[in-house]
């Protein structure tokens, strides 16, 4: 069986178990992780829950979990705020672990490629695009043909830091048509889109439909076709190093501590080498825990899953892209202030 | 005397199809859409849709038959033919998604329908292989849990309606579980929930036994209802015999009445069980979901083979396929367990009830 | 003989305990249900006084966000019951009064075989069976009936319509309501099914004068149950349906009036603050509309009382 | 109207089980025909095949001839929703139907084939035939209430009103007053007496006091015991069997040496 | 064993309804005594307040003493549950119990009481309660079968067995035959005449001949219409009561004017 049963050349000391909650994004990469690390240390147990980055927050914040996913960074108030697991007055450290491109998806009779900027995606989710032989998506792609059909357009139907990010990115590119705020709710629910549970449910609704487009983790757009975006006056594919790229070539929040590695995206870059529609998610953690045992866990833990071999495990499984060196040693050092 | 000659015309007799008529009727209306169908499907190039041939020939037939026995038998005869015919219809309609719902869980379920899919856990497993034994235990303890809370209350509860309950308390105890037989699944794993992060003061609270908690607010109205049915079916002759005998009320029950009803009871259990062992929406809020074993109801998350087919279904990982796999294949262990656990009903019912009669 | 000494009662205790513990078990079914209630009321209570502008998607009110749920809750419910009970009753008719004796049983188990279907297994199917199956003809009835409200295009691509839902739920309660109807055409009188034959009428005309008539509070209570049985499903609509805050009667097109139970499902597991209270709220909504139409049902069943057949 | 009914040579069988064996009797027209016997001597059973309602039980079936005016029951093509409108039948409980009003109930039969009857149509018949069953004055001002309501030998009439109200040519009772109270007792037999004028009666008793007072003829059915099948055993005058039998069982059952 | 019971101005009621009225009658130790009157009249509901057994209908109520030997059933804190084991009862349809076999039925009474007993002493309480029920040849060699495999007649006296086998002093039985074929009657007759010597026997029947043929002592019930209470109309020597009755009522129904 594969329960318990510590391989017998198994050096590890650690032992206990550790609670985090967070993000649903990161779920298919802290499973891999897990799985990884509690083979390595064989007395360890983690508990990942996906209840979502508001949860995960609030839940570290309550001291309800050692550590925390997230999608979106802490806020300003947050951060003036006390941690329930965290010595009181130390610091905390925010770091980016998983970054993940998010592709857009479609489904159409006759069409192998498509290209969209920000401005036409925005248009057909908000539902002022309606057909797939519009004006503004023929003008983007020349030489193809495409159908005179409606377009169904599959958007999430629960909350999820896709939708968010997603809509973060229009909103940012283009604010003219995207004029909602960004949350985990898809921010038009009286549009004329279609609306499906999770991100397997997007993918088989884009799948089985007819004439239709989403957005979804990249590693789960699997055969379906991938429009490309443009990016500058190009248009680019998504992948793991354009996606690295972005979050690199991107300012850090300003007025944060060093162990603070919270990033600006920059939705508007016009680097052909960099793709924008990118989620970004962190691992939250004390400084200092309360409860001294947790301490070595949390840092060998966090220190696994940025770590190169980390990296790679979630590229792997999840489809994730990997930090890049130089992001990958900012963070080291960031991690070792976790005691 | 031997009267009439049997060759006169019998005034009793009316025009009357042959008894092989609506066969050949139905036959023909068959055979004559799947022409039709065949012929559309060659023109438009599209699939040859079996069933919807079927189906139309079935109305098809409907129609004919009511024409036919109109002209020969008369109105009330046509008449008693329609419904007739409409009632085999809906039996066979109700039978359509049946069929196709059994089969695609059987094509998507075999795969991995495996010894490891019953040996192993989801711990330490990425993408392919691992099975669904954290999820199955998971369930068998949260179930039965929710019948050790259940069955008691249910049952004397019933035994109070049927025995004892005279007036406003019997009243509106038939009442609430009336109401209770309306309580939607969410709202009871809502119930669980709001309890226990209450009463445990932990907003994230998720444990096995708050699950059975909730699966008992489910199940108890089923018990109730099927055991007061079957309580209520042993003759009043024979409490009467007892009670002729100078045995108390109280041993009257305990050694004739349920004695006698007992068969009825279990399977109303079973079915109860049956009924809330596919319960996805509660546990899903209250017992939370775990790749490991734990066979603690009393604390962390523990798995269920229902919230296993959900999440395998919505959060997979790269390798989809091979999450879906163990969704259909969760999917088909949960309708074996279900079926299983109604045939053990029925047999139950057999062994048990007492031989009436000769 | 001598004379025996009048006999006394005893105390019994065997019948005090046992009665006892009788009328115990149906006060907790009692406090149970109370604690539901305020369960649940306790903690709607933050929802229903929260700033509207704190909620999710920031409503006018949360009377506002419930009202495309509520509506979506009892349309879908509707459809399903509006195709469920003709085709139930018809098998139970069959079963009861038309299959012979043998046949019948197994016929019954068949039909049982559908009630022992979980609902995430009726999801699956419904998401990877119907909904492709009955998207082209969606589709035609768009093209063809488009003129007519309840098919008024755009035709959903995907087939995630709250028509499909419906056949779901259909399929998911004819099982419960033929199995109510069943038992209560079985019990029919013999004394007044032979009445009505002897008077000379054909088996359908029969099943007029006597059977449906004795049933008809039955199938009522039978409806009710399946209706109940609807309006609380929750991973179907959650799996199947493409939900938006609106409200329409169209059946075929990708924005659908969301159900209660399947917004809960779909938010619950990220929600977080009040968000969680206001799902609770909507359970409560749930549990009233619910029990509101069951009592419905039991005025109605009771109104007809003095010509049912229960004297 | 009435008939003559002519049985013979008739075997009932419940399944496998042979219930009634080797009947052979004839009815005369406008006469009132008793059969007495012990508990589970097929009386029952033997009525219910005079207009085919013994089909209507899993199992049961017959052989031999049943001829009404020459008309053989059992022959091919026979229609038994035809035969049960010339031959009613009245149950030892009384069934009216209970979600139906009185006029309903008494219209319930004649509806089936005559949809389209006028309400005034309707309120001659309801009227005919409620005073044909002894009951008009009772019920006349509440025919629109329930038939549940009335009393248990008012409920019987009313089922002999719906019995007569299609206008049979014979009426088979099984035990008709044996749930009933001693005046009510009465007022069917009397009834019986006039309806008599008008059809064939046949009604099975357990009371031979009701056979002696409301018969012309008895016939006397008798079993061997428990598993054997019901034979008749005689068959002439009431005034005859009761006074100077021609067969033992028959003196020493009439004379209430047995049953 | 048996006792003397004496009834003073009994009244029965269900809830508001009055069933029976102002009944005294004294019945002597190691009597058969029969009840006859038409249906309806509250022999049944008579006979069961002799036990108690009334009480298990709800709403059913009496007024008026019913002394055993003295003692008033009806006094404060008499424990109903004693009662009935001073009196058994048989009812108008066998009714063993179906999950017990047939030498769990005959002990039924006894082992339901918690009372221990070894497997001898029940065996021998077996065989005498079975042989005094005239069934033990017959069932002796089946025991451990089911008391339902048997035939009505058999399941009869099988309950009489059961009965007896509590040590009663009076047995009541209601129509104990009216479900039986006309051979198990005469072996439950024949079983009456030899109880007699040991228990005071009361027995509701609605076959006169039965009455005169197993009873010592008669009495006639009537009403006057349905919903009147039912009243003790003569009570009397069986032979008295079918030779010259004081009362016309009775006479009238002892030779078949009505019911
Ligand atoms: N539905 C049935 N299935 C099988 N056997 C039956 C059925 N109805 C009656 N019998 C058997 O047929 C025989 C005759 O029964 P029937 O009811 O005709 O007697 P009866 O003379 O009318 O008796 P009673 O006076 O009690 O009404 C009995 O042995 C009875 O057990
Ligand atoms: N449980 C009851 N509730 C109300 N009324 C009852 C009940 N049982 C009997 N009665 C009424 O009491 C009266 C006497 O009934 P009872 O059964 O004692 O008559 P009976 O002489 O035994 O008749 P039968 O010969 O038919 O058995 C009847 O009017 C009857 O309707
Ligand atoms: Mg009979
Ligand atoms: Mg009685
Ligand atoms: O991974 P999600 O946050 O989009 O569910």
């Amino acid at each position: 069986s594969n329960e318990g049963g510590a391989p017998a050349d198994s050096e590890s000391t650690l032992s206990g178990t550790l609670d985090g909650a967070g993000a649903s994004s990161q779920d298919s990469a802290q499973q891999a992780w897990v799985a990884a690390f509690q083979i390595e240390n064989p007395d360890v147990t983690i508990n990942y829950e996906p209840s979502g980055s508001g949860a995960g927050r609030e839940a570290f914040i309550a001291g309800g979990v050692s550590f925390a996913g997230t999608d979106s960074a802490l806020s300003d108030e947050e951060i003036a705020g006390e941690f329930g697991s965290c010595v009181a007055d130390t610091g905390y450290v925010q770091v980016p672990a998983y970054i993940s491109p998010i592709a857009v998806i479609f489904n159409v009779e006759g069409v192998e490629e498509l290209n969209v900027d920000a401005t036409v995606l925005a248009g057909i989710f908000k539902g002022t695009i309606t057909t797939w032989d519009d004006a503004a998506i023929v003008a983007l792609n020349e030489g193809v043909t495409l159908p005179s059909a409606p377009i169904t357009a599959v958007h999430r139907s629960d909350d999820s830091g896709t939708t968010k990010n997603f809509s973060d990115y229009l909103g940012k590119v283009a604010p003219d048509v995207w004029d909602a705020e960004a949350t985990d709710t898809f921010p038009y629910p009286d549009a004329k889109g279609e609306a499906a549970q999770g991100t397997s449910g997007v993918v088989s609704a884009v799948t089985d439909g007819t004439n239709t487009i989403g957005y979804a983790d990249a590693s789960k757009a699997g055969d379906l076709g991938v429009a490309k975006l443009k990016v500058g006056d190009e248009f680019v594919s998504y992948s793991p190093e354009a996606a690295a790229a972005v979050v690199d070539g991107s300012p850090a929040v300003e007025g944060r501590d060093a162990t603070d590695l919270a990033i600006k995206l920059d939705r508007n870059t016009t680097d052909p080498t960099h793709y924008p529609l990118v989620l970004v998610s962190y691992i939250i953690a004390c400084q200092e825990y309360t409860d001294a045992e947790v301490g070595p866990l949390v840092h060998d833990y966090v220190a696994y899953l940025t770590s190169e071999a980390g990296q790679a495990e979630a590229a792997s499984s999840a489809g994730a892209a990997p930090l890049s060196s130089e992001l990958s040693a900012k963070v080291a050092t960031a991690i070792e202030s976790i005691k | 005397m031997r009267p009439v000659d049997s060759s006169t015309v019998n005034a009793l007799t009316t025009g009357r199809l042959p008894r092989w008529a609506p066969w050949v009727l139905l036959g023909g209306s068959w055979i004559v859409l799947c022409v039709v169908f065949g012929f559309v499907a060659a023109a438009s190039d599209s699939e040859f849709n079996i069933a919807a041939a079927l189906f139309l020939g079935t109305i098809l037939f409907d129609v004919l038959i009511f024409v036919v026995a109109y002209l020969v038998e008369g109105a009330r005869q046509a008449r008693d033919r329609l419904i007739t015919s409409l009632v085999a219809t809906a039996f066979i309609i109700a039978l359509l998604p049946l069929v196709s719902l059994i089969s695609t869980v059987l094509v998507n379920g075999l795969p991995r329908f495996d010894i490891q899919f019953f040996s192993e856990s989801m711990r330490n497993v990425v993408g392919e292989g691992g099975g669904a034994l954290h999820a199955i235990m998971g369930t068998l303890l949260i179930t039965l849990a929710a019948t050790l809370i259940s069955v008691p209350i249910g049952l004397l509860t019933a035994i109070y309606l049927v025995e004892y309950g005279r007036g406003s308390l019997a009243r509106a105890i038939t009442f609430l579980v009336d109401v209770m037989t309306g309580i939607p699944s969410i709202v009871a794993g809502l119930f669980a929930y709001a309890f226990f992060s209450l009463i445990l003061s932990d907003p994230g609270v998720r444990f096995g036994l708050g699950g059975s908690v909730a699966l008992s607010l489910l199940m108890i109205p089923v018990v109730v209802r099927s055991s007061e049915e079957m309580l209520k079916l042993v003759p009043n002759e024979l409490r009467e015999a007892s009670y002729a005998l100078g045995v108390p009320k109280w041993l009257t029950i305990l050694k004739i009445v349920i004695p006698t009803s007992i068969a009825g009871i279990t399977t109303g259990v079973t079915l109860a069980i049956s009924r809330v062992i596919g319960e996805t929406a509660p546990l899903l809020l209250i017992a939370g979901f775990t790749a490991s074993m734990n066979y603690n109801l009393f604390e962390e998350k523990m798995m269920s083979l229902p919230v296993f087919v959900y999440t395998q279904y919505a959060n997979p990982g790269t390798d989809v396929q091979s999450y879906l796999d163990r969704a259909w294949a969760g999917a088909l262990a949960l309708i074996v367990i279900v079926m299983v656990l109604n045939l053990v009903a029925r047999l139950i019912a057999k062994i048990f009830s007492p031989k009436l009669g000769r | 003989m001598t004379t025996a000494p009048a006999p006394r009662a005893k105390l019994r205790l065997g019948d005090r305990i046992f009665s006892g513990s009788t009328v115990t078990a149906g006060v907790i079914i009692l406090v149970a249900l109370a604690a539901v209630a305020i369960f649940l009321i306790a903690q709607s209570i933050p929802a229903l006084t929260a700033d509207p502008a704190e909620l999710k998607g920031s409503p006018a009110s949360f009377w506002a966000y419930v009202a495309p749920l509520a509506f979506g809750t009892m349309w879908a419910a509707a459809l399903a019951l509006l195709m469920a009970l003709p085709i139930s009753i018809g098998i139970a008719l069959f079963i009861s009064h038309y299959a012979p004796r043998r046949v019948a049983q197994t016929l019954g188990y068949i039909i049982d075989l559908l009630a022992a279907v979980p609902s995430v297994v009726f999801g699956l199917w419904g998401i990877k069976v119907l909904a492709p199956a009955v998207t082209p003809l969606y589709g035609w009835l768009v093209d063809n009936l488009g003129w007519f409200p309840l098919f008024s295009p755009p035709v959903s691509g995907t087939g995630r319509t709250v028509l499909t839902v419906a056949i779901v739920l259909a399929v998911m309660i004819i099982p419960i309501i033929t199995a109510v109807t069943r038992e209560v055409f079985l019990q029919t009188p013999r004394l007044h099914e032979e009445a009505a034959l002897a008077l000379g009428a054909t088996r359908w005309e029969m099943i007029q004068m006597a059977v449906l008539p004795f049933g008809r509070p039955g199938m009522i209570s039978a409806a009710m149950l399946g209706l109940g049985r609807a309006l609380g499903e929750t991973m179907v609509v959650a799996m199947v349906l493409s939900p938006a805050l609106v409200i329409t009667f169209v059946l075929t097109s990708s924005s659908n009036s969301p159900t209660i139970a399947g917004n809960i499902a779909l938010n619950f597991p990220e929600a977080h603050g009040v968000d969680v209270n206001v799902l609770i709220a909507t359970g409560l909504i749930l549990f009233a509309i619910t029990f509101a139409i069951n009592s419905v049902a039991r005025i109605v069943i009771n109104r007809r009382k003095a010509f049912s057949g229960a004297n | 109207m009435s008939k003559r009914i002519e049985v013979s040579d008739l075997n009932v069988y419940y399944s496998k089980f042979k219930a009634v064996e080797d009947v052979t009797l004839t009815i005369e027209p406008r006469t009132v025909t008793a059969f007495i016997g012990p508990s589970g001597c097929g009386k029952s059973t033997f009525l219910r095949t005079l207009n085919r309602m013994h089909e209507v039980i899993p199992g049961a079936r017959v052989e031999g001839e049943v001829r009404i005016d020459g008309n053989n029951l059992y022959a091919a093509g026979v229609d038994p929703v035809l035969v049960r409108r010339q031959v009613g039948m009245v149950f030892q409980r009384p069934n009216p139907f209970p979600t139906m009003s009185i006029r309903d109930n008494v219209l319930a039969g004649v509806k089936l084939n005559n949809r389209r009857m006028t309400k005034s149509e309707g309120d001659d018949l309801v009227e005919k035939s409620l005073q044909g069953a002894n009951l008009w004055k009772e019920v006349k001002d509440r025919l629109a209430l329930p038939g549940s309501g009335l009393s248990g030998g008012q409920q019987q009439r009313l089922c002999i009103a719906r019995a007569i109200a299609v206008s049979p040519e014979v009426i088979l009772m099984d035990e008709p007053c044996s749930a009933l109270d001693p005046i009510s007792t009465l007022a069917i037999e009397d009834l019986i007496e006039e309806l008599k004028k008008d059809y064939t009666i046949v009604i099975v008793t357990h009371n031979m006091q009701q056979a002696s007072r409301v018969s012309d003829r008895t016939a006397f059915f008798n079993i061997a015991g428990t598993g054997a099948p019901g034979k008749l055993i005689e068959f002439d005058d009431t005034a005859t069997m009761f006074s100077k039998p021609s067969v033992q069982a028959t003196e020493d059952y009439v004379s209430g040496k047995f049953g």
